[in-house]
C-alpha cells in the first residue's frame, strides 16, 4: 500500500511538471480573470491552443479523433498538475469531457471531421442541454420538441442549468421526437449552434446570488439531420453515454472550500464565556465530524485512483463523495456560522474564513441537488451498488403524451 | 387542562393571518429585498392601525394591555408573513420597557409605541462572535454610551434602541434615543436582504440604564419566546411550501410527495415543529404566568424552534430541486431569514447550555 | 392557558382520589408481583372488581354496555390517579381498552350479552390477534384463514406479537375467509376462546431478554358463526375500529424510562480527564437535546389532553410521540453508556440508573417497531396531518391469491 | 497510486473468508452463547493451524512474520464473522509486544502465541467509569500490581494478560503471566453474550513493565486500526443481512427495499462504512510504514468505525422489523457486539477528542 506513482505514472508526471514549469509560467503574474468574461474565455483558448500543440489535451481519447490514447491515470495526473499553476481551466471541462466524446461515439464521419479537432485545440466551445424544467432528476421526462421538416428538424422548447451557454458555440441537445412512445423511446439528440436563430441563453441567477448557469429557450431553431447524435429515437441510450463520462470525473469538494482546518482556525479565534470556543468539547467534536467527512472523502478518492490506476473503473465513489461533501458543507457552514454568533450573519467583514463559511453556507444547498440530489444519489448507491430493486415507474411503458401522474 | 391559547388570542391570531395573507407573504419580502426602504411604511401603518403594536402596551400608556399569550401568537404570524416591518424588533423593546422599565421610563416611551410613532429595537450584537452574555465592545460612563452595536435588527428608522453594556454582574439594558447627539447609524449588510439591519455607533450618547443585569437575562427569556414563535412561524410556511410543492411536482410518473424519501422529510419537518410548538407554548404559558420555569421554557422553545427552522427551511430548497435553488424562488427568503433569527438572540449552542444551566440550578433547589 | 383541571374534571379527580386512597391503600405493603405471574392475575381480577363494582370501569362505555357515559378525559383522570398508587394495572389495558368496545359496536346482541358485562367484572381476560408473521406493517397481509363448515368456522394460522395470550380467556382474531378477493376485502373477524383445542400460546422471547408476547398458532379451531363481528368479509373495516380506539390512548415514553435527569446524574457522577462530564459542553448539548424530546412529548401530550378535555378529537400526537420517544431512547441510552465507558457495558453492576439505560438501549429497538416503525409512522403523519399522497399499492385491487409483489 | 491493499494481503482475506464463511457465522454465534465454554477450542485449534496467530510474529520467534496489512484483513474477516475464539484479544496483545517488547519478553510470549500455546488479552478498563488514559485502579508497586481490572475481554483461557497501570506520565503496559500467585480469575457478564469478558483481580502478582506512557499511547493507536477494521466487518455483514432481507421482504405489494424509507437507509449504512474504510486503510498503511499520520489516522479510523458499525446494527433490527427484535434472529448479534467494539478500547467521544488533539499538534508543528 503506498501514495506513490507507479513508474510509468511518475514519468508521466514529470514531463508535464517540466513542461507546465514553462508553458503557464506566464500566467502566474496576470492578475485574476473571473470565471466568465471576455478576458477569461480569451486566455482560455490560448491555453488550450498551447496545450493541444504540446500534445496535452484528449489525454485519454483515441488517437483517431486526435487524442493521445493515454489512460484515465495520465489524464488526472495532467489536472493534478496543471490545477498547481495559475493556468485558466474549466472552459472545456464540460465539451471536451461530455460532449464532444459523444459526438465522436455517435456522430458521423463528416460531423466528427467538421467538430472535434477545431473542438480540441480550443477553437469552439461547447455546452450540454439535458435539464428541462419539467426534467430534472428524471431526466427521461424532456418535453423540448423535435419534429423533422425535409432535411431539418426544428427545435422548441427550454432548457435549464446550462453552464456557460452563453458563451458556447455549439451544444449537444436531448429532444422529444415522438411523444406518442413511452418516455425513454421518444428522444433524440442533435448538434446545435449556439448561435442559431432562435437560441436565446439567459442568466439564471441563483439563491446565492450568483449566476453561474444559463436557461436557454429554442424557438424554431433548425438543426439539419447530419447533426443527429445516433438514430432517431435513441436519445436515451446516447445521453447515457455522455452521463458515463461524467461518472470518470473523480469528484470531490469545490476548491478552496471552508474544511475542518477552516473551523479549528475559526474556533481558535473565538473567545467565549468558558474560554476558548476551540476547548469546548462540542466544537471539538464537531471538528472530528468535519475531518471524518473532509478527509474521509479525499482518501476514497485515492481508492478511486489506485482502482484507476491498474486500469479498473471506479465504482460509486463519485456518488458516495457527493451525499457526504454537500452535506457537511452544509452543517460546518451552519456550525461554524453559529459559533460566530453575529459575525457570522453580516456579510461585509469578518475575515475570509468567514465569508468563505458563509458562500459555503448558500452554495451548499445547490450543490445537494446539482448533478443528482441527494435523494437520488442514495436511489443510484442502493440499488447500482447494494443491488435493492428500484422505485416503482408507473409511467414507463406508458405513451409521452398519455402518461398520467399518479 | 387548558394547555392551549386562549380565544382572544386565537381570533387575534385569525386575524393577524387574514391581514397577513392578503397583504404580506413572500412577493412583498421580495419588493421589499429589491428596494432601499429600511421598513415598507404602508405596511408599517396598517400594523399600528390593527393595534399590534399597542397589545402589550397597557391602557394607562396608551394601548390594550393584551397579555403575553397575544404578543406570542402575533410573532408567530409575523413570521409566518417576512412582512417587512419592525415589529418584532418593536415587540422585544417593549417586553423590556415592561419588564425593567421605570413608570417614567414606561411613560416616556409606551405612548410612542402603541401609537405607532416609535419604532423601538434591541441591540447586543457587537459584531466580532460574542454571545448575548458577553458583550465588550459598549460602555456605560456617567450616564453615556460609548461603542458599537452591529448588526442592530431594524435601527434604520428606529427612534429608539434599547441596547446592552458591559456592567458589573455581566451586561445590562440602556435606553438611548437615537435622535440624541453622539449617535451613528449606517446600514449593516447580512445573509437576509429582507430584513435590514445597521451599525449603531455610540460616542458618548445620553443612555438611561432600564433594569439591571438580572433584568437583561429576565428579558433575554422573553424575547427567547417570542423569537421561538417567530422561528415556528417561519417554519411553517417552508413546510408548507414543501409540502404543496411534493404534492404537485411529479418525477418517474408519480408525485415526488408519494417517495418516502420526500415524505419521511416532510413528516421530520412536522414532528420537529410540533415539538417547538409545545416548548413555545409552556413558553407562553410561564411568561403570561410570570412562572418558575420561564428560564428553562424559554431556552427550551428557543432551541427546538431554531432546529425546526433549520431543518424546513434547508429541506424546503432541497425538496424544490434545481428551481428551489434560483434566485426567483421564494425558497431563499426561508433559509436566509434562518440564519437571522439564528443569529437574532444568541446561537443555538449558547441557548442549549442555558438551558441546562437552568436545569442544573432547578434540580440543585429541590435537592 | 393553565394546566389545571377543569370544575367538572377537578370534581370527579377529587372523587376518585378519596375512593382510591381508601379502596386502593390495601397494595401498598404487597411486595411487587411480576407482570405476568399468577399472583399478578388474581390482585388484577380482584382490583377489576372492586372498580366495577364502584363505578369506574368502562368509564367511557355507552351506559348500555355497563359503562359510566363519560368523557376520556374522565377515563385518563381515573389513570393518571390510579398510577399513582400500587394497584395492579395493564391486564385489562387491550382488552378492555381495544377488544370489547369492537365486540359491543359490531357483535350480535347475544354475543354483547355473553361477553360484555364479564370482560367488564375481570371475570375474563381478553387478547387481540392481528399481526402475524408476514402481516406486520402490512396488516390486511394476513394469511391466518378461516374457513366455513357448517354453523362454525374452522380457523388456521399463526399470530404474533400476541400481549398476555397464555393468560387469556377470549381473543379478537381477524382471519382470511376469501383469498379470491383483494386483501383487504376477503378478511373477517371472530372472537375466539383461547381454551379452544387446537390453540396454542408460546412465549416469544426478544432479543432484550425477556417474554413480553406471544406466537399464538391455531390448528383447526372452531370458533361459532354467532362469534362473528361484523359481516363476512368486513373484517379489514371492523379492525380499523379497533385501532381507533388504539389511538386514543395518550402514550408517551414507557413508564420509568430513564430521562434527561438520568443522563444528568450519571454525567455529574463522571469524573474524566478533563474535569466532571456533566461539564463537557458535548454533554451538555446532549442534555439538552433529550430535554427537548422527553419534555417537548410530555407538552405534545398535554396539548392532546386539553383537545380531549374540550371534547375534541386529538391529532397525530400519538404518531409523533412515538416516533420522538423511541429513537430518542435509543440515541440517549447509547450516549449515556459511551460515557460511562466500561461501567455501561457491564450489566452486573454500575447501580439502577446505568441498568435502566442498559434495558432501554435494548428496548427502545423494539419501541421503534411495535405499534407502527418509524417509517410507518412518518408516512401516516406525511399522509393523514400533511395530506401528502400514499405510497403506490400495486397489490390493492389484486385478488389476495393472485397478488405477485414487484 | 497503490492506496488498497496488497495482492497477499488480500489472498489472506480471500482464504479467511472462505475459513469462516464455512465454518463461523451467526449460528456459531448462538451456540456459544448457549454453552458456558470461554471460547470455541475447536475452531481455536484450526485459527491457529491457519497460522493466524503467528502471523504477526517475526519468524525468530517462529512466526511469519506478515505486516501490518493482513492483521487487518484479518481482523475485518473475524469481525465478519463473530467467530467465538481470543483471536483479537491476542492479536491487540501481540502488536503491543511487537511495539514495546524486549527481546526477553518477545521470546517470552511470542513462541506460544504463534504456535496458539498462549492465548493473550488486553485489559485496561476498571469498571467504573474511565478511558483508557485514566487508569486509577491499578497499580505497579516492585514488580507487583493490585488491583481489578474488569472487563477484560477472552479472559478466561488466557495464559498472558497485558494491563495497564497508573504511572508517572499516565498508564503504562505490564505483563502479567496468570498462571502466577495472586491473580482472581471471574466472569463478567456484559451486554455482549458471544465473546466473553472477565474480571481480573491482581493481589500484588508478578508483572513486567511492557515499555512506557509513550508505547501505551502508540499501543492504543495500533489497537484502534485493528478495532476499526473488526467494526467494520461486523458492520458490514449487518448491512448485508439487511439489504438481503429487504430484497426478500415484502410489504404493501412490493419489496420493502424498493421503498426509499428503506433503500436510503441502506445506503447511508454502505456511505458510513465506506467512509470507515477509507480512514481504516489510511490506519492500515500508516501502522504498516510507520508513518507519522498514524495518531490521526488511528482515531479518524476508530471514530469512524464506531459510527458506521452503530448505524447498521441499529438499523439492521429496525428493517427487519418485529422478527428482527425476537431472541431468534441474527439482529441481536450485531446489536450487541456494536456495544462490545464501542467499549472495547475508549468512547467515540474520547477518540473524537484524541483526533483533534492530534490535529492541534500536527498544526502546531507545522506553523
Amino acid at each position: 500500500m503506498d501514495f506513490n506513482d507507479t513508474p510509468t505514472e511518475a514519468e508521466y508526471r514529470a514531463k508535464v511538471r517540466a513542461w507546465l514549469a514553462d508553458a503557464a509560467a506566464k500566467y502566474k503574474d496576470m492578475p485574476d480573470a473571473e470565471g466568465r468574461n471576455a478576458e477569461f474565455v480569451r486566455r482560455s483558448k490560448d491555453w488550450q491552443k498551447t496545450k493541444h500543440d504540446a500534445g496535452y489535451t484528449g489525454i485519454t481519447w483515441p488517437k483517431a479523433m486526435g487524442g493521445q490514447g493515454l489512460t484515465p491515470m495520465h489524464s488526472i495526473i495532467f489536472s493534478q498538475e496543471e490545477s498547481k499553476t495559475a493556468a485558466p481551466t474549466g472552459l472545456y471541462a464540460i465539451g471536451l469531457g461530455m460532449c464532444i466524446p459523444t459526438v465522436f461515439t455517435h456522430g458521423n464521419p463528416e460531423v466528427i471531421q467538421r467538430f472535434v479537432p477545431k473542438a480540441l485545440e480550443g477553437g469552439e466551445i461547447w455546452c450540454q442541454l439535458f435539464s428541462e424544467p419539467a426534467a430534472g432528476s428524471d431526466l427521461a421526462g424532456i418535453r423540448t420538441r423535435a419534429v423533422r421538416d425535409g432535411d431539418d428538424w426544428v427545435i422548441n422548447g427550454q432548457k435549464v442549468w446550462t453552464t456557460n451557454a452563453h458563451l458556447c458555440d455549439y451544444g449537444i441537445i436531448v429532444t422529444r421526437t415522438d411523444p406518442s412512445k413511452p418516455k425513454h423511446k421518444g428522444l433524440t439528440m442533435f448538434i446545435v449552434d449556439m448561435h442559431a436563430p432562435g437560441v436565446e441563453a439567459r442568466p439564471l441567477k441563483q439563491m446565492s446570488g450568483g449566476a453561474d448557469f444559463n436557461e436557454v429557450f429554442f424557438t424554431d431553431v433548425r438543426v439539419p439531420d447530419a447533426w443527429r447524435l445516433g438514430e432517431v429515437g435513441d436519445g436515451w441510450k446516447v445521453a447515457l453515454t455522455t452521463l458515463m463520462h461524467e461518472r470518470l470525473a473523480v469528484g470531490g469538494k469545490p476548491r478552496h472550500s471552508p474544511d475542518y482546518n477552516t473551523l479549528i482556525d475559526v474556533a481558535r479565534q473565538i473567545e467565549t464565556e468558558m474560554g476558548p470556543a476551540i476547548e469546548a468539547t462540542h466544537v471539538r467534536q464537531k471538528i472530528a465530524d468535519v475531518y471524518l467527512a473532509d478527509e474521509g472523502i479525499k482518501l476514497t478518492q485515492m481508492r478511486a485512483l489506485s482502482a484507476l490506476s491498474k486500469g479498473q473503473i471506479p465504482g460509486a465513489e463519485q456518488s458516495i463523495s457527493k451525499v457526504v461533501v454537500a452535506k457537511n458543507m452544509q452543517d460546518m457552514a451552519a456550525f461554524a456560522l453559529d459559533l460566530s454568533e453575529a459575525a457570522g450573519f453580516m456579510t461585509d467583514g469578518g475575515g475570509s474564513d468567514l465569508e468563505r463559511l458563509r458562500a459555503s453556507y448558500m452554495w451548499s444547498a445547490g450543490l445537494r441537488i446539482a448533478g443528482g440530489t441527494d435523494e437520488i444519489l442514495r436511489n443510484i448507491i442502493a440499488e447500482r451498488v447494494l443491488g435493492l430493486p428500484g422505485d416503482l415507474r408507473p409511467d414507463k411503458d406508458t405513451p409521452f403524451n398519455e402518461a398520467k401522474p399518479l | 387542562m387548558n394547555f392551549d391559547f386562549s380565544d382572544d388570542a386565537k381570533a387575534l391570531r385569525d386575524q393577524a393571518r387574514r391581514f397577513l395573507d392578503e397583504r404580506a407573504g413572500a412577493a412583498v419580502a421580495r419588493k421589499a429585498m429589491d428596494g432601499d426602504a429600511p421598513y415598507d411604511a404602508e405596511l408599517w401603518t396598517s400594523v399600528v392601525e390593527l393595534g399590534w403594536t399597542a397589545a402589550r402596551v397597557p391602557e394607562a400608556h396608551g394601548g390594550i394591555g393584551l397579555s403575553a399569550e397575544e404578543a406570542c401568537v402575533l410573532a408567530e404570524e409575523v413570521g409566518r408573513s417576512l412582512i417587512p416591518v419592525p415589529f418584532v424588533s418593536t415587540l422585544m423593546a417593549t417586553e423590556a420597557l415592561l419588564l425593567a422599565g421605570s413608570e417614567a421610563q414606561q411613560a416616556r416611551w409606551l405612548p410612542g409605541i402603541a401609537d405607532g410613532s416609535v419604532i423601538a429595537t434591541i441591540g447586543w450584537a457587537e459584531g466580532d462572535a460574542a454571545s448575548p452574555a458577553t458583550t465588550r465592545g459598549v460602555r456605560a460612563e456617567g450616564g453615556r454610551l460609548s461603542g458599537t452595536k452591529v448588526p442592530v435588527p431594524d435601527l434604520q428608522g428606529a427612534r429608539l434602541a434599547i441596547v446592552s453594556a458591559a456592567g458589573r454582574d455581566g451586561p445590562s439594558l440602556h435606553l438611548v434615543d437615537l435622535e440624541g447627539p453622539g449617535i451613528t447609524i449606517e446600514a449593516a449588510p447580512t445573509l437576509d436582504l429582507v430584513r435590514r439591519h445597521g451599525r449603531l455607533t455610540l460616542d458618548g450618547a445620553a443612555a438611561e440604564p432600564l433594569g439591571d443585569a438580572a433584568a437583561f437575562h429576565a428579558w433575554l427569556d422573553r424575547a427567547a419566546v417570542l423569537s421561538a414563535w417567530e422561528a415556528i412561524g417561519t417554519g411553517t410556511v417552508a413546510m408548507e411550501m414543501a409540502v404543496a410543492y411534493a404534492k404537485e411536482r411529479v418525477a418517474f410518473g408519480q408525485k415526488i410527495g408519494r417517495y418516502q424519501g420526500v415524505k419521511h422529510k416532510c413528516a421530520d419537518m412536522y414532528v420537529k415543529l410540533e415539538l417547538a410548538r409545545a416548548h413555545a407554548m409552556h413558553g407562553a404559558w410561564a411568561m403570561a404566568t410570570d412562572a418558575p420555569e420561564l428560564g428553562q421554557a424559554a431556552a427550551a422553545a428557543r432551541v427546538a424552534a431554531l432546529d425546526a427552522l433549520k431543518f424546513a427551511a434547508e429541506e424546503n430548497v432541497q425538496l424544490h430541486g434545481g428551481i428551489g435553488f434560483t434566485w426567483e424562488s421564494d425558497c431563499q427568503f426561508y433559509y436566509r431569514r434562518n440564519r437571522q433569527i439564528a443569529f437574532a438572540l444568541g446561537s443555538r449552542a449558547w441557548w442549549a447550555d442555558r438551558l441546562v444551566r437552568t436545569l442544573e440550578r432547578r434540580n440543585a433547589r429541590a435537592a
